[in-house]
């Protein structure tokens, strides 16, 4: 399973960065946008894959790590609010330099 | 867990895994998208709906109190996928995809003679 | 009130940003209060702060009452309160100067200038890893809404690179804590440097990857080469108070790369100590040439003085190559002069455009300044720092940096530095040149510049001949930091045995 | 003072929603009820705003009994759509029939379009900007003069009963 | 003190004519003279003490930490330099008096020339090599002013810059050798290095201590090759010309070489360099002044000539060599500085300095003409004058120096034809100026300037004079005192006219009437240097710099390439190299766990994970199907996450994806529908191998994590979350309690973002597309009524299942952050179906107070700890009991949570909502056909 | 017999989310993706349902009802999108 698990991570991480080197801008962020799914992914699993575990503390039993949950929690958050910002610069980057190149150099080719 | 209450779970369970498959199917081997819509509207909601009754009926026996709280899915799925099915048809309407040939009553939003073969381009060529 | 000195820094531009950013239109007079008196309270809380840590003790301050390693601590050393007095500082000058008008080209400066400050300061406190990326991620969505403060082309584009770049780091930073998180079982700081000592073989790699990952990051804040590409652009369009007290934020990683490696890959860590040495040390010095080359290409005088914070960048990152305890005094007496200075310039370079009219800040012939005098004067004053030239803050530095190298690293470091600052000499007296002396025929126009941009400038430069006079109380302090920092185990008995240092 | 009214403005939804709650909660404790009603009185307080008319509905007991006929016909309908989605061989007939409305209000064309999609082989398609008229698409017809009926008498005529008369 | 006092007053002396640049000119300029001259009157008044013995020493410690302190010592090379820079300096300051024009801002011009002064002052009494150092550079900086003082001209700036260039790279150089010189011994106190003289060049670094040093000193003093700034610098008014580069500045670096002969002379290297590079500066500079057609550079290249002289006795470095340079230097000093007072006289009062315009002065300027013919005889050697002197000793010593082995014969001979050129260009100068008729006119009339103007040349000609003939009297003392400073040992000698009939006094006659037999020769000796191109060191110089700025920005072009392609590729680049060392280091990547029994719907997430990522970026092109498929992702990821034990991060992902997804298609609409095909294949592999290398360390560290034991921390947060923290679900007690201080953080990242947001959105115009991309006008239908029911009749649906997740998050999966999300879509989709009027006008409260309240709520929570001693954040619980309602808990950390739940709502809706305003109040009518509204309407942020 | 009905239905659930896959990825237009998205949505709750049932908790009821409520916001939003390219207007 965590050769799977891994694999996955590894693919999904490789298309988000794949993404991030397009040349426009919106590539761009869909790409770190699943690049964070990714990462967020590989955090999650930093305690291990537990299944049937989740940390809800009613009595004895095997639990999760807790504590790569709460940071996923976190960066999934603050991953969203990198996403919406980043989206809304490259509307804006579009609007103001007429193209949707992340270099904003070259002429709209079309 | 009694017999019967397994057996009636259990078939529940499966009576559900088969109209989320028969759903599916047809989603995926129908001919135009207006037939295609069918499926998934009809049958996987109730495949889902009778998978949600199964685990009613699973917990029901198991914790021997009933929880009726998977009716709220099924409720909001009943709410939703009628509406979604609706927006879906507009768009396919919107987007003139084609249809069967041997469909019949065709709407005048899918017919060329009405509204020409080709969308006129925008002088403004989109936003593109 | 005292016992929660070391959260000031955190809460009062926390609670200044809320009060501002409460109503997003009007009330500019008081949100000019509010900012500055905020800005004061923290100029007072830090020096404080200082005064506590100079003594040695290093206190630690347990968010929500959970002990270290569990919780998160804020630590207050040296190191960390002369951060925070540096930004204090440095962000005085840099929003009475916003004061002057520049507060009001957009929404919510004031509240998001707070918060930038919020974020720094915590990325200075914090002794958790995972909090530091937290605090990360508030400066730097604050800086990104700050630099396009005021809108235009340039602060788009140049917003595009670093928004961007910044972004892929934090997934980065996020890969690394995890990595470390999920080989060493902890986040606490001080708890990863006694995991580290006795780290069972099979995890080195790992922790390898981790550190170097994170390194990746650090160099990206930082602007290392080849990571520092954001850098020369977006500070040069940014507005000036915000370039201003953008001088902190590469220091920020210069500080995450102290703070993090002489702790956790110290001495005591064994095959891992020292792990970023290289690295830093080799691409400081190839951050100092770019920075030299960019120096010498610039023709905006704004873009020269962000690539004369590249200059500063590569110069601390040699300093903490070298990892010795002269090294790191020496880096940290010349970050202060180069942080402030470079604030100080970006201010003035600002001063300077308005003053040229249409030419701005390019350097080429302009019309004659109206206040050129004072102007020239300070753009000396800030030139001769920067460069390191006596009798100015800069000089010292340079030579305490060029004296702590050891023979060895001094065959590289000497050549590169020293014509790096030839390049700044020589671009920075052909800017100066062209800016007052070349004029236009005609008589100047426009009209005088406001008071408090001359005193956010010369708050700054000011620094420059201050930390000559009082260049032996200032790296008395410098030197009992990096005495403190090159001993980690202090940080972590502080932190980790119950009944010490705890406020 | 605060008239009765203005504190229950829709006294069904409220019930709904304190049913909703105790479904969630899975508890009948009196703390729960406590909490579910308030929320029950609270959100329609908070949300009457965004009705722009107000539905009644005229019989209730009517509603029940469409209710359980529409889940009568849905089990059948998928049946019957099983049985057609499975046998590709068979011939499908599919046809688009333009229906007209009887119905007025948008929120009973709702329902009554929501009805159609879920029952035997038919999905609305479009509701007329005109809001008089609802394309629907079917399946496989036989006829389609019956089934214009079938759905008239089935479902419309009762939801007219029910909400608008 | 006193010796403090000598430095400072001349530093304070800065600020005189600043603050006296108001009141009349002569009262600036008599208040400026004050300090030099007490500062003067104090150096004159040590001078027993020194003939007493006494070592005069000041120390401060400044920044011991660098061996950096404010120390001053006091000897005879000082005193001599002292005595040279403040009388000097003082006669400068009254001819500058007269020289500047009234227009002229005089009081700025002092102020920068006692910076000037000072700077040399502290050069000269420096004892710590670092203090010195700072002095050093001081001039460099203070002479960079002057020179570009009448910065109007182009020349001023030029030469000003190329100055401070050469002479700041020295100092460089210098500081470089100074540090290397302190580390040989150990300290950079004076007295120590000057004591250290065999350890010092024993040192294995003494070669390279030495060139850094002499670096410094030979571009300060002109040396070949760093001679041409000089002639440059000519473009300064003459006073500072006749300060700078007669007396003072260029001096810098023969008193370094002097101050640091015992330390560093005593070595092979020196005696090679020095000489040589003195021998050649001499002559280049002796040839260039004979060739010269402007007085100052006749005189610029003549300073640079003698320069050389001193160089080279300081090379040959025996007692005599060394005594004969000092003297010179005085020399030196009293003729130059005259002969550019004169030659700023002569400028002044005929308005040029071009010898074709000059002559007859005898007639017009008879006194000045006298004085200039004195001078420069004083210049050219001529017996009776101090120049003479010190010539002919320095003809002795290259006779008498063993330099160069077998060639020493050379040194003569050189020395010989350096004589007779400078014999060349005085008489020169002198018939030139003086007697042969102008060719053409000077632009003014000449005639003789004010008396006073005079008065500075006619002490410094008398100076030349008097010791000329009576040198014993006029020099020794203070020439013993310097040579005893020098050499750190008493010199005896006899300074006299008549030396008798020596070989030196042959050459000085050789040199007499070869040099004049040249001036006649002058006009084909201008042809044949004519027939060279001409080389202008300040053009070559310009030149250089430009090239270098141009080559630099083509450097930049091609390294930057303002790429952020490029600039991700490092960064991916840099991450892989690390990750592969780290990965290099596992011996083996399955660590002691290894792996767990996979399932049939782990394989099924797993294949629509990748599919999903994979599709993403194959259709990356098409962007909506992109997205489609960055969907899939995105639930997946919500799957796994609840696969394997995370319902709250499942919650999360699934509602963060739906918003994520509006969002995205929100932006989508103002972008373009679809990427042109532009990446060349090579790109595309490039970038998939990069970015798949880089996947497979990530996927390979995720293994070896994985399959490791975790040594976590965690069990302490399952043992006190219900003890500690009151509530069950772990996570969320980890977030609002445990870790309560980094969801403070995230929230506040998530208002900064609504904020940021609003930022880039306001003022904003965008051009509404009236088609999708294909040409299709939009549907007319911008409210389906089905949508609008139904979205209404969800809406207390949904408030109440955000309200159940919100409050039962303590204890089971969900918190406020769902809830807030659950909350935010709710709206969002009522905007969707009905609009933004119509839905802004019933959801009637500001976004962004709600989202900072969130913010303050949160905040204030914390602060509330403190109100009972405990830290920030620290969170509270009870059980409770209440007739009907039975047990329940009470907890702050619900009222967090509440903030958080404020926060999410309020910057999700400022994000999306503003969003969607950014279009609303411009769309055009669904069926406008004119598209002159196309244009994207710009303003600024 | 659950365990048995238990494999039936997630492999009928399996191949179901497979189909949904092939049609999102053929297409052939983009009202097909969507909804064969969408009925991704649909099965996956399908899905959590099977894994309450197998891990013998309730656990993950909530995330079923978000996908269901989740899922369809989301079919509006990229249908509102292609009908009307503003999707909040
Ligand atoms: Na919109
Ligand atoms: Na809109």
């Amino acid at each position: 399973m965590e050769t799977l698990y891994a694999v996955t991570t590894g693919v999904l991480s490789a298309c988000g960065l794949y993404l991030t080197l397009r040349g426009r801008t919106f590539p761009v962020v869909v790409g770190l946008t699943l690049l964070s799914y990714a990462v967020n992914l590989f955090l999650f699993s930093m305690g291990g894959l537990t299944t049937d575990g989740p940390a809800l503390v009613h009595g004895e039993g095997v639990y999760a790590d807790p504590l790569p949950q709460a940071l996923v929690l976190t960066a999934i958050v603050i991953g969203f609010a990198m996403t919406a910002f980043v989206v809304i610069l490259a509307m804006r980057a579009r609007s103001e330099l007429g193209n949707d190149q992340v270099d904003g150099k070259k002429e709209d080719r079309e | 867990m009694a017999f019967i209450a397994e057996a009636l779970v259990s078939l529940m369970l499966v009576t559900g895994g088969v109209f989320v498959f028969i759903g599916s199917l047809g989603m995926a081997h129908l001919r135009d998208f207006y037939m295609r819509l069918h499926g998934p509207t009809k049958a996987s909601t109730l495949g889902i709906g009778c998978m949600l009754v199964a685990s009613m009926g699973y917990f029901w026996g198991v914790d021997g109190h009933i929880d009726i709280q998977e009716m709220l899915i099924t409720l909001f799925l009943f709410i939703t996928a009628p509406v979604s099915a609706h927006l879906l048809a507009k768009t396919g309407l919107h987007l003139r995809l084609k249809h069967a040939k041997k469909t019949g009553g065709v709407p005048f939003e899918l017919r060329d003679e009405e509204v020409g073969k080709k969308p006129v381009p925008h002088p403004d060529k989109g936003h593109g | 009130m005292m016992q929660h000195l070391v959260v000031f820094p955190i809460v009062v531009p926390l609670v200044a940003g809320i009060l501002l950013l409460y109503r997003r239109e009007g009330l500019i007079r008081f949100k000019r209060a509010v900012s500055v008196v905020a800005t004061l309270m923290l100029l007072a809380v830090s020096m404080a702060l200082v005064g506590r840590a100079s003594s040695g003790e290093i206190l630690y301050y347990a968010l929500g009452d959970w002990q270290p390693p569990f919780g998160i601590v804020l630590v207050l050393d040296r190191l960390s309160a002369l951060m925070l007095l540096l930004t204090s500082v440095l962000a005085l000058g840099a929003v009475v100067f916003a004061c002057a008008g520049d507060d009001e080209k957009g929404s919510n400066f004031h509240g998001l200038f707070q918060w930038q400050l919020l974020g720094i300061n915590g990325a200075f406190l914090t002794g958790d890893l995972f909090n530091l990326f937290v605090f990360f991620e508030v400066l730097l969505l604050a800086s990104y809404a700050l630099l396009l403060h005021g809108g235009g082309k340039a602060r788009i584009q140049s917003g595009v690179y670093y928004v961007v770049m910044n972004l892929a780091g934090s997934s980065l930073f996020l890969i690394a804590a995890g990595i470390l998180y999920g080989a060493l079982g902890t986040l606490n700081l001080a708890d990863m440097a006694i995991r580290v000592a006795e780290l069972p073989a099979d995890r080195q790699g790992l922790v390898t990857a981790g550190g170097l990952i994170l390194l990746v990051v650090f160099g990206l804040k930082s602007a290392i080469l080849p990571l520092y590409f954001w850098l020369p652009r977006a500070y040069a369009a940014a507005p000036a108070p915000v370039a201003a007290l953008f001088a902190i934020m590469t220091k920020v990683g210069i500080y995450a790369i102290l703070r993090v490696y002489l702790l956790i890959f110290g001495d005591a860590a064994g095959p891992l100590a020292a792990l970023e040495q290289a690295w830093v040390w080799w691409l400081g010095l190839a951050t100092l040439v770019a920075s030299a080359v960019g120096i010498l290409s610039s023709r905006d005088l704004r873009l020269l003085i962000a690539y004369l914070v590249l200059l500063s960048v590569g110069t601390l990152l040699v300093c903490a190559g070298m990892r010795s305890e002269v090294s790191a005094s020496a880096l940290l007496y010349y970050l202060i002069h180069t942080t402030l200075i470079t604030g100080g310039l970006f201010l003035l370079a600002e001063m300077i455009g308005v003053q040229r009219g249409k030419a701005g800040t390019r350097l080429v012939k302009a019309r004659p300044l109206v206040q050129g005098k004072a102007l020239s004067l300070l753009f000396f004053i800030g030139a001769i720092a920067v460069v390191g030239v006596p009798p100015l803050s800069g000089a010292i530095g340079k030579a305490l940096v060029l004296a702590a190298a050891d023979d060895a690293q001094r065959l590289w470091l000497w050549p590169t530095l020293l014509f790096a600052s030839l390049a700044s000499l020589v671009a920075l007296s052909r800017a100066g040149s062209t800016l007052f002396w070349r004029s236009a025929h005609g008589s100047p126009s426009g009209s005088r510049l406001p008071a408090l941009q001359w005193f956010g400038v010369i708050w700054l430069l000011s620094a420059a001949p201050l930390l000559v006079v009082f260049a032996h109380p200032v790296s008395v302090y410098t030197q009992a930091t990096a005495e403190q920092l090159a001993n980690p185990e202090r940080l972590t008995e502080a932190l980790l045995s119950p009944s010490r240092g705890h406020l | 003072m605060i008239t009765p009214r203005k504190w229950l403005p829709t006294p069904v939804l409220s019930l709904l929603l304190l049913f909703v709650w105790l479904l969630m909660a899975r508890s009948y404790a009196p703390g729960q009820i406590l909490l579910g009603g308030t929320l029950a009185i609270l959100i329609p307080l908070v949300t009457y705003r965004f009705w722009d008319g107000h539905m009644q509905i005229k019989k209730p007991r009517l509603l029940v009994r469409f209710i359980l006929r529409v889940l009568k016909d849905i089990v059948i309908a998928n049946f019957e759509v099983a049985r057609l989605l499975i046998n590709p061989w068979k011939r499908l007939n599919p046809h688009f029939i333009e229906y007209p409305l009887m119905l007025e209000e948008r929120f009973t064309i709702t329902v009554l379009a929501s009805t159609i999609s879920l029952t035997p082989g038919t999905v609305s398609a479009n509701l007329r900007l005109d809001g008089k008229s609802l394309l629907i698409h079917v399946l496989d017809i036989e006829d389609e003069q019956a089934l214009i009926e079938q759905i008239r008498e089935r479902y419309e005529r009762p939801l007219k009963e029910i909400y608008e008369c | 003190m006193t010796l403090l006092w000598i430095a400072l007053l001349p530093l304070l002396g800065v600020l005189v004519p600043l603050m006296a640049g108001r009141r009349s000119r002569l009262t600036c300029s008599l208040a400026t003279m004050v300090a030099p001259a007490i500062a003067l009157g104090l150096t004159l008044w040590q001078i027993p003490s020194l003939n007493a013995g006494e070592s005069l020493r000041f120390f401060a410690d400044w920044l011991p930490e660098l061996g950096l302190a404010l120390a001053f010592r006091l000897d005879g090379l000082s005193l001599l330099f002292n005595l040279l820079i403040l009388g000097i300096g003082l006669l400068i300051l009254l001819y500058a008096h007269f020289y500047l024009s009234e227009e002229e801002p005089v009081g700025r011009f002092y102020s920068f020339l006692m910076l000037f002064m000072a700077s040399m002052v502290g050069i000269s009494l420096s004892n710590n090599l670092l203090l010195l150092w700072l002095f050093w550079e001081l001039t460099s900086l203070s002479s960079f002013l002057l020179i570009g003082f009448w910065s109007h001209q182009n020349d001023a700036r030029k030469g000003a810059r190329m100055a401070l260039t050469v002479t700041g790279a020295g100092g460089l150089a210098l500081l470089a050798g100074i540090l290397l010189l302190g580390d040989i011994v150990g300290s950079f106190d004076m007295d120590q290095v000057l004591a250290s003289g065999a350890l010092i060049v024993e040192d294995a670094r003494y070669p390279v201590m030495l060139t850094l040093v002499l670096l410094g000193a030979f571009t300060k003093s002109a040396q070949f090759p760093f001679q041409f700034w000089l002639p440059n610098a000519m473009a300064a008014p003459t006073p500072v010309s006749a300060y700078l580069h007669s007396a003072t500045m260029v001096k810098a670096g023969i008193f370094l070489m002097a101050r640091l002969h015992p330390a560093l002379s005593d070595s092979a290297l020196w005696q090679l360099v020095v000489p040589i590079v003195g021998m050649i500066t001499l002559l280049y500079g002796a040839w260039f002044a004979f060739l010269k057609t402007d007085l100052k550079g006749i005189l610029a290249f003549s300073t640079v000539s003698h320069l050389g002289l001193i160089t080279v006795l300081l090379g040959i470095g025996t007692p005599m060599a060394v005594l004969a340079a000092l003297f010179h230097i005085l020399n030196h000093a009293t003729f130059k500085a005259a002969l550019f007072m004169i030659s700023g006289i002569i400028d002044h009062e005929a308005g040029t300095r071009e010898l074709k315009m000059l002559g007859r002065l005898r007639k017009t300027m008879p006194i000045t003409a006298l004085l200039l013919t004195l001078a420069a005889a004083s210049m050219a050697g001529v017996p009776l004058f101090n120049g003479f002197l010190s010539k002919e000793m320095f003809l002795t010593e290259t006779l008498e120096s063993p330099l160069l082995g077998g060639l020493s014969w050379l040194m003569p001979v050189l020395a010989t034809i350096a004589s007779i050129l400078s014999v060349g260009y005085s008489v020169r100068l002198v018939i030139a100026v003086c007697i042969k008729k102008p060719r053409q006119p000077s632009p003014k009339a000449p005639h003789e300037p004010p008396r006073m103007m005079r008065l500075p040349v006619e002490i410094l000609v008398g100076l030349c004079l008097l010791v000329g003939i009576l040198p014993a009297f006029m020099a020794t003392g203070l020439l013993s005192l310097a040579s005893q400073a020098v050499l750190q040992e008493p010199l005896d000698f006899h300074l006299s006219i008549w030396h008798g009939f020596k070989l030196p006094l042959l050459m000085s006659v050789v040199a007499f009437v070869i040099g004049g037999a040249l001036y006649w020769q002058h006009a084909h000796l201008r042809k044949f240097k004519e027939s060279f191109a001409p080389v202008d060191a300040a053009r070559v110089f310009e030149r250089a710099l430009v090239s270098l700025g141009q080559r630099c920005e083509q450097l930049i072009a091609v390294w930057d390439g303002q790429s952020l392609q490029r600039y991700m590729g490092w960064l991916l680049l840099a991450t892989f190299i690390m990750g592969a060392i780290g990965l290099s280091q596992i011996t083996e990547l399955t660590g002691d766990l290894g792996n767990q029994p996979v399932d049939g719907i782990v394989v099924l997430g797993a294949v629509m994970l990748i599919f999903g990522g994979l599709a993403t970026a194959i259709t990356h092109r098409y962007r909506l199907i992109s997205l489609l498929m960055l969907s899939v992702v995105g639930l997946f990821v919500a799957l796994t996450f609840a696969r394997f034990s995370a319902p709250d991060l499942a919650l999360t992902q699934l509602s963060v994806e739906v918003v994520t997804m509006i969002l995205l298609m929100l932006a989508l609409f103002f972008l373009p529908q679809k990427t042109p095909p532009e990446s060349s294949a090579k790109r595309n592999l490039r970038d998939i191998v990069l970015a798949g290398g880089l996947g497979g360390v990530v996927a390979s560290l995720n293994y070896a994590v994985m399959t490791r034991e975790s040594f976590s921390i965690s069990q302490f947060f399952m043992d006190n979350s219900v003890p500690g923290g009151g509530g069950h679900n772990v996570v969320n007690v980890i977030l609002v309690d445990f870790r309560g201080f980094d969801t403070l953080g995230e929230i506040t990242v998530l208002a900064l973002a609504g904020l940021a947001i609003f930022k880039l959105l306001n003022r904003l115009r965008l051009f509404i597309p009236h088609s999708d991309s294909e040409g299709r006008i939009w549907s007319p239908d911008r409210y389906p009524a089905i949508l609008t029911s139904i979205s209404l009749a969800l809406l207390p649906l949904a408030l109440l299942v955000s309200a159940f997740i919100f409050l039962r998050g303590h204890n089971e999966p969900g918190g406020g952050f769902i809830a807030g999300l659950i909350t935010a879509v709710a709206l969002i989709l009522l905007y969707m179906a009905r609009g933004v009027e119509w839905t802004q006008q019933r959801l009637d409260f500001p976004f962004q107070p709600v989202a900072v309240v969130g913010v303050a709520v949160a905040t204030l929570t914390g602060l509330g700890s403190w109100l009972f001693g405990h830290p920030f954040l620290t969170s509270a619980f009870g059980y409770f009991s209440l007739p009907v309602v039975g047990k329940f808990e009470l907890a702050t950390a619900l009222l967090f949570d509440l903030g958080v739940y404020l926060a999410v709502v309020g910057a999700t809706l400022m994000i999306l909502a503003n969003l969607g305003k950014v279009t609303t109040a411009h769309r055009p009518a669904v069926n406008a056909t004119k598209s002159d509204d196309a244009g994207t309407n710009k303003e600024s942020l | 017999m659950l365990s048995v009905a238990l494999t039936i239905t997630s492999t009928l659930v399996v191949i179901a989310l497979i189909l949904n896959l092939y049609r999102l990825v053929i297409g052939p237009d983009l009202p097909d993706r969507v909804l064969a998205l969408d009925t991704m949505y649909v099965n996956s709750i399908a899905l959590i349902v099977l894994l309450g049932l197998w891990l013998g908790g309730k656990t993950y009821f909530e995330s079923a009802l978000l996908i269901a409520m989740l899922g369809f916001i989301s079919t509006v939003a990229v249908c509102k999108y292609i009908l009307r390219g503003d999707i909040i207007e």
